[in-house]
């Protein structure tokens, strides 16, 4: 019944959110002059980025990235918040995966692999598809691996905060000089250098290898919450 | 610094200074206390006169205060009774827990009493409005008894009136544009016919609450009698006045304005006739003294708005007289009962007796009280309750005039079970031991009590600025002959035949109360209470056997058909029903979050649907 | 691409993701288990992610990445404004997951069941 | 100018970033480095208003675009007067909490400052923010830092109360992203003002459309009446001081975020009248609910949903005395509720269930923490001469300045039902008999939390006996509101520039 009552609620909206979207129409253009034109424009011939969806979330709207990072940063320590216990011993798992010794010669061969992926992608956020989040998590994939595989392995916690805070903390200071130098919060204070090469787009690419850094951590940081979890 | 801030400064510092005074001990807060009632009244008196008015500007309204002539009658009320109370009130409060907060509160209400006279606009008349009602409020509660029945029942009638008034206030504030009250009576004759009856209509239930109308009376018997005694005076013999007060401004600048509004009075007056019948008949029947008086209270409350409502000259000034009248005698009682339960500790009729001897003065006050309330010359409430006759038949109420005249009849039956259940009858032994009150709540009263005497043999003293007001309302100037308004005055004679005959009678009352008490002193025989066995029954020990007991139980029989139905049960129904329904309401509030997500949906899916109607 | 073939893409695009936003709104309102309550959520943000992306789409428009020699490509490229969006959404959608996770964790602890019926002490 | 409004957002999130690191040299700092944060914030945005009040409204840009393009801060008199209202409050809760319950653990309170902190700075992104999906962002750091919040006690039923808000703020952000897919689509921007200076264009279906999924979206913020079944359970399992600052703050950035969209960004007439209908519905409803309540803190939730009931429908008034009206309210509620939470989870503080009954007599116990309540029990149902009196009289009569008599009627009805309940209340608290067994211990705050609570319960009395302490800004404020046109031409020519 209740059921019943439910697809019947979900069908009228489905269909309502089908007729709106179905008449926005499909790979149209459907405005006249857009934020993106002007976007698309300035991510050449000012921020010299090649990838303009990382000029768009470090830069134009690079708010929006701070808040992001916020949000991940509330997030792992709402779990640490919600999930703590005051006789909590460090090295307890409450999951013991018993691996093969495939799996565990098989992970310590991609460890550094994935690892030098996520830098690679992180680093070249700003000239190919990819970015911080994007490297961030593949390298807290490598820990995940690596935290199944071996019973034994840990993770400092206090390392990833570290590196989770000073991140952070290098991430505002980074806003907060572009305000002292060029005026607005997290404006481009160096040099744009030239399109496509490595050093370019000023400090795009340093914010996101710092967000790659932050992101990094605190996926390892909650990965390893989680594993410690015991009734 | 104008003298009018300068009353409300002292008024509110005093408060505030007092209850911090509370703190310490010694008699510092008492000092205080009747410093801060007594230095605003001395100045009203000497340094306030009718005319002078104070202005500034607050939130974008424009306030303005000052007093009236009709103001000026009322305001004196407040001041004098509120003077003699808060006397009483030092010594009758002596030993109890919290009496700075009682000090706090009862100061407040004699500011917000003034400052709802002083108040020119309808803001600061509803600010003072509403911290009258709950500095009352907090009186009602403060001995803790019955605190969610009657203390919550007091509170939201207040609030309903209130908030009427509110409603009316601002609906005038959106068609004049303007708070004043000169501005509203000016332009109310130019106001559409629904208006012209909505806001007094609205205004009278919000004055009606506060002096308990027939239907909206039904807090009054709690709140009076759970009051301290020594503030229930004032909260019956000024507060109520309130409502009067605003009542008569209705009466008189509005409604008369609205076409054909003559039924408005009627039904007005009849209503205040209602009160006066239940009233009486439900006073008759209390045993406790305080109930009694509360509902006695509600009576003369009713007659004093047949008088406003009837609102022909003499009427009007015979409702005001009862008023001031009103204010005199049921303070006096009500102080008289709080003499007697902080002696005897009980206040009920049934089981205290014989303290004639005992407390011979408070008795003195009471029969002085009680022969105006029931309206024998040569006192007071004699002259008010002829004039309201007269007027009533003046104006061709023949109906009403019997109404009131049962109820001031059926009056005398629970004046005199006041009388002769507290200080008349058998002494009994179980209170050998009382003494007479405090000199400090014995003086309030007397003053009190000779006050009714002399506005009773005098009352030119009390008519003449109750005339003054009437002009001022718009009624004809009697020019000095106001006197000849009623045939009390002109056809028995002119104020020089009055008084002799008002002497004589009180000689008559001497020689008659000489010669009774000394004629009952030579025949008395002691017996006990219990000394009945010549009716052939014996009773037993745990019976109370005083003659309060069941006092008038074929009266009863009589008016049985007329009292069965009690207004309170179906406001007790009503509520009781709202509450059940509000417990089922919040039942939409399942608790499990998947129904409130479906809320959420539906929702959205409910506005997608009627997208046009809503948005369209 | 023909235009036939584009217009069932069009549909199928659409249709998909209000789908997804469908199927886990179904499993929010009507699975008892909160993994799966959670599960239902994390579908709804894909379809709506997909929708998003789907919105900036160009047709035959390529990524927005300017590779050296083709610095003049911008009226090709499709609407890169909504993949960063949907970079911002999947991060917080994330975060918000992983709270919920936890708070699945604390109630387990708690009442020792996952069933969203048994859990409502608050109520009323 | 001491600043510039992007700090307001900026030091807390730095200062969300450093506590930890703080933490391990010194644990006392991971107390204090909160509060200091939210008095710089305070003096900032008290002294960016004045600047704004003096020279007009401030577009402070990010990254150097300018507005259509980039994101921009709006801090104009309206929105700084929430700042302002908000880091005040902010402030005055860290003050209270500040060692609220000594048997804490030092990890959760470290945790309980930080999500605090930006609890305050993201509902004042959410008001100073000029784009509508960084809007979307700062409700989400709202949010889950209301989540953690919620859920901070661990021995209570906290984590239910915590998840249910988290579905249903997990569905409203998919019918924000919603909505703001179907604006993007249609105009190609995300800017609030550039938004409302091509809303003309839009087809009016997806106008009606997209404003309907962003009422959904920020009414679950703004406890709208069928969205708002998380509230009274967060409000009643979230510690004492938190429901303050969700009642004083949380609430109120949501009620702007509606607020902004349907008078500066749609242009449909008719969303007034819905507003007016809804807030009634959620007046009603959540009044009534109030009434039969067993425990102290869910009453005063209910309350507090009702409360924003009335400040929607003074909104959907639509003229400038109901935007005052409703402003005004805003504003003593916020003054008001965090008074009622402090003072009653102070007197409620030694007992298990928190229940109603278990009050009775503490006024003898607890003087003061009982006098601060009835103080704010006699505010917030209107009695003169306290604050909450002037706000209800100005709704009122902006009611009645419109004609709509019977909206009055409704309004005064409610507001018995809540006299009633809080009376109640008050009634148990003063005048009857302490019981060993059944009431409460009694507890003593400490110093700080006395201090938090006079300063309210100063406000109170100075907005009750001088209201013109306030309602020049409240003017400002609602002229702001209502002149969409100066707002669209403001920001995207930059408004008042900034000198530094």
């Amino acid at each position: 019944m209740k059921k019943f009552l439910v697809i019947l609620i979900l069908a009228v909206l489905g269909f309502h959110l089908f007729a709106a979207f179905s008449g926005l129409g499909f790979g149209v253009t459907r405005f006249e002059k857009g934020v993106k034109d002007f976007y698309l424009e300035k991510t050449v011939s000012e921020l010299h980025v090649a990838n303009t969806v990382t000029s768009i979330v470090v830069n134009f709207r690079g708010f929006d990235t701070l808040g992001e990072v916020t949000v991940l940063f509330l997030a792992v320590s709402a779990m640490g918040g919600i999930l703590y216990k005051r006789r909590h011993h460090a090295g307890d798992r409450s999951v013991l995966f018993s691996s093969s010794s495939i799996v565990r010669s098989g992970s310590k061969l991609l460890f550094p692999a994935i690892i030098l992926l996520g830098v690679y992608i992180f680093i070249h956020g700003h000239l190919s598809p990819g970015g911080g989040f994007q490297g961030g998590a593949i390298i807290a994939t490598g820990f995940l691996l690596m935290l199944i595989a071996y019973e034994n392995f840990s993770v400092s916690h206090n390392t990833l905060s570290y590196i989770e805070s000073f991140a952070g903390i290098f991430f505002v200071v980074i806003g907060l000089l572009g305000f002292m130098n060029g005026g607005t919060f997290l404006q481009n204070f160096l040099p744009a250098g030239i399109l496509n090469n490595l050093f370019s787009g000023g400090v795009i690419g340093i914010i996101y290898v710092m967000v790659g850094f932050k992101v990094a951590a605190e996926l390892t940081g909650l990965i390893y919450t989680i594993l410690h979890e015991k009734d | 610094m104008n003298t009018i801030i300068l009353i409300f400064i002292i008024f509110l510092g005093g408060a505030i200074l007092t209850f911090l005074a509370g703190m310490l001990k010694g008699i510092l807060k008492e000092v205080l206390f009747l410093a801060s009632v007594f230095v605003p009244v001395v100045l009203f008196f000497t340094n306030i006169s009718i005319g002078q008015t104070f202005s500034f500007q607050a939130a974008g309204f424009a306030f303005q205060w000052g007093i009236t002539p009709l103001s000026y009658v009322f305001a004196l009320i407040v001041a004098g009774l509120g003077l003699m109370a808060a006397i009483y009130a030092v010594s009758a409060m002596r030993n109890k827990d919290n009496v700075s907060f009682f000090y706090f509160n009862y100061i407040l209400t004699i500011m917000s009493m003034l400052g709802i006279l002083f108040s020119r606009d309808l803001i600061s008349f509803f600010i003072f409005w509403e911290i009258m009602t709950w500095s009352s409020y907090l009186m009602v509660v403060y001995q803790g008894k019955d605190v969610q029945t009657v203390g919550i029942k007091y509170f939201i009638f207040s609030a309903v009136g209130a908030y009427a008034m509110l409603m009316a206030i601002v609906v005038i504030y959106s068609l004049t544009g303007s708070m004043m009250i000169d501005s509203l009576i000016q332009s109310f004759p130019g106001f559409s016919f629904n208006m012209q009856l909505l806001i007094p209509i609205l205004l009278l239930i919000g004055f009606g609450v506060k002096s308990a109308l027939m239907p909206l009376h039904v807090w009054a018997p709690g709140a009076y009698s759970h009051a301290p005694m020594a503030y229930s005076s004032v909260f019956s013999g000024a507060l109520s006045k309130m409502g009067i007060y605003g009542m008569v401004i209705v009466m008189v600048s509005l409604i008369s304005h609205i076409p054909g509004g003559h039924w408005f009075r009627e039904v007005i007056a009849w209503l205040g006739g209602i009160t006066a019948v239940m009233g009486t008949l439900w006073a008759i029947k209390q045993d406790d003294a305080k109930k009694l008086l509360a509902y006695s209270s509600i009576g003369q409350l009713g007659y004093i708005i047949v008088g406003v409502g009837i609102g022909t000259p003499l009427a009007m000034m015979s409702g005001l007289f009862l008023a001031v009248m009103h204010a005199l005698f049921k303070g006096t009682l009500f102080m008289v009962v709080g003499a007697i339960e902080r002696q005897t500790g009980t206040s009920n009729l049934t089981e205290v007796t014989g303290l004639i001897r005992k407390m011979p003065w408070t008795f003195l006050a009471a029969l002085f009280a009680i022969i105006a309330l029931a309206g024998i010359p040569p006192l007071g409430g004699f002259i008010s309750k002829w004039m309201l006759y007269e007027s009533l038949i003046g104006s061709n109420h023949y109906l009403l005039v019997i109404v009131i005249f049962f109820s001031s009849t059926a009056a005398f039956l629970y004046c005199y079970k006041f009388l002769f259940g507290f200080f008349l009858g058998q002494e009994e032994t179980e209170w050998s031991h009382v003494k007479e009150a405090p000199a400090m709540m014995v003086v309030p009263m007397l003053i009190l009590a000779v006050s009714t005497f002399v506005l009773g043999v005098f009352p030119g003293l009390i008519l003449n600025p109750i005339n003054e007001a009437m002009q001022t309302l718009g009624y004809a100037n009697t020019q000095g002959h106001l006197w000849e308004l009623s045939i009390i005055f002109n056809e028995w004679g002119n104020q020089i035949a009055m008084q002799p005959i008002v002497y004589t009678i009180i000689g008559i009352f001497l020689f008659f109360l000489t010669f009774l008490t000394i004629k009952g002193y030579k025949e008395t025989r002691y017996v006990t209470t219990k000394d009945i066995s010549s009716s052939g029954e014996v009773p037993k020990e745990h019976e109370n056997l005083t003659f309060s007991m069941n006092f008038m139980q074929p009266f009863f029989r009589a008016v049985e058909p007329l009292m069965r139905r009690q207004i309170d049960k179906y406001y007790t129904g009503f509520a009781n029903g709202m509450e059940a329904l509000f417990d089922f309401t919040r039942r939409i509030y399942t608790g499990n979050g998947q129904t409130y997500a479906m809320y959420v949906v539906i929702f959205v899916v409910l506005l997608l649907l009627f997208k046009n109607i809503i948005f369209g | 691409m023909d235009d036939k073939l584009f217009e069932i893409l069009e549909f199928g695009v659409y249709g998909a993701s209000i789908l997804l936003i469908l199927i886990g709104l179904y499993a929010v309102l009507t699975k008892r288990s909160l993994i799966k309550i959670v599960i239902g959520m994390s579908i709804i943000d894909g379809g709506i992610h997909l929708l998003l992306i789907t919105i900036g789409y160009l047709k035959g428009g390529t990524a927005p990445i300017f590779s050296p020699g083709y610095e003049e490509a911008a009226g090709q490229m499709v609407d890169p404004v909504p993949q960063a969006l949907v970079l911002t959404a999947i991060v917080i959608g994330f975060g918000v997951t992983a709270v919920a996770l936890s708070l699945i964790i604390r109630l387990y602890r708690h009442h020792h069941t996952l069933e969203i019926d048994e859990i409502k002490r608050l109520k009323w | 100018m001491v600043g510039s409004p992007v700090l307001l957002i900026a030091i807390p999130l730095l200062a969300a970033f450093v506590i930890p690191l703080i933490g391990m040299i010194w644990k006392e700092l991971v107390r204090i480095i909160p509060g200091l944060v939210l008095a710089y914030m305070l003096i900032l945005s008290a002294t960016l208003l004045y600047y704004v009040s003096q020279n007009g409204i401030i577009v402070e840009t990010i990254a150097g675009w300018q507005p259509p393009w980039g994101i921009n801060l709006v801090f104009s008199p309206l929105t700084g007067f929430l700042a302002t209202l908000m880091s005040a409050l902010g402030f005055l809760v860290w003050l209270f909490s500040y060692r609220f319950k000594r048997n804490v653990d030092f990890e959760p309170a470290k945790k309980y400052f930080i999500f605090l902190m930006l609890l305050i700075a993201g509902a004042i992104g959410i008001v100073i923010t000029g784009d509508i999906f960084n809007q979307f962002v700062f409700i989400e750091i709202t949010g889950i830092s209301a989540y953690a919040l919620t859920a901070f006690y661990t021995g209570r039923n906290s984590a239910e109360a915590s998840f249910k808000y988290l579905m249903m703020g997990a569905l409203a952000s998919s019918f924000l992203l919603v909505a703001i897919a179907i604006l993007y689509s249609q105009l190609g921007t995300l800017n609030m003002a550039d938004i409302a200076s091509k809303m003309h264009t839009m087809n009016p279906t997806y106008k009606i459309i997209a404003l309907i999924f962003f009422i959904t979206g920020i009414g679950i913020e703004a406890e709208i009446f069928p969205l708002n079944g998380w509230a009274p359970d967060a409000y009643t399992e979230a510690p004492g001081p938190v429901g303050a600052a969700f009642a004083g703050i949380v609430v109120k950035a949501g009620v702007y975020a509606i607020i902004r969209m349907i008078f500066t960004l749609f242009d449909i007439p008719s969303a007034y009248d819905f507003l007016i209908v809804i807030g009634l519905i959620t007046l009603i409803v959540a009044e009534t609910s109030a009434l039969r309540q067993e425990k102290l803190k869910r009453m005063l939730a209910y309350s507090s949903i009702g409360q924003m009931g009335l400040v929607i429908v003074a909104f959907g008034i639509g003229t400038h005395e109901g935007v005052f009206a409703a402003l005004f309210l805003m504003l003593n509620h916020a003054v008001i509720k965090p008074l009622l939470f402090f003072s009653g989870s102070s007197l409620v503080f030694n007992s298990k269930e928190k229940q109603i009954a278990e009050m009775n007599g503490l006024g003898k116990r607890m003087p003061l923490m009982a006098a601060f309540f009835s103080l704010g029990a006699f505010a917030i149902v209107g009695l003169p001469p306290f604050a909450g009196f002037w706000s209800k009289l100005s709704v009122l009569s902006a009611a009645a300045n419109e004609g709509l008599l019977l909206i009055i009627v409704l309004i005064l009805i409610v507001s018995v039902i809540e006299i009633v309940y809080y009376f109640r209340v008050v009634n148990r608290i003063f005048f009857q008999e302490y019981s060993r067994e059944k009431s409460a211990a009694p507890h003593r705050p400490r110093v700080n939390a006395l201090v938090a609570m006079f300063v309210l319960a100063i406000a109170i009395l100075v907005i009750g006996f001088y209201p013109d302490a306030v309602t020049g800004i409240l003017h400002n404020a609602s002229k702001d509101l209502l002149n969409t046109d100066e707002y669209i031409n403001n920001v995207l020519q930059l408004g008042q520039s900034l000198t530094r």
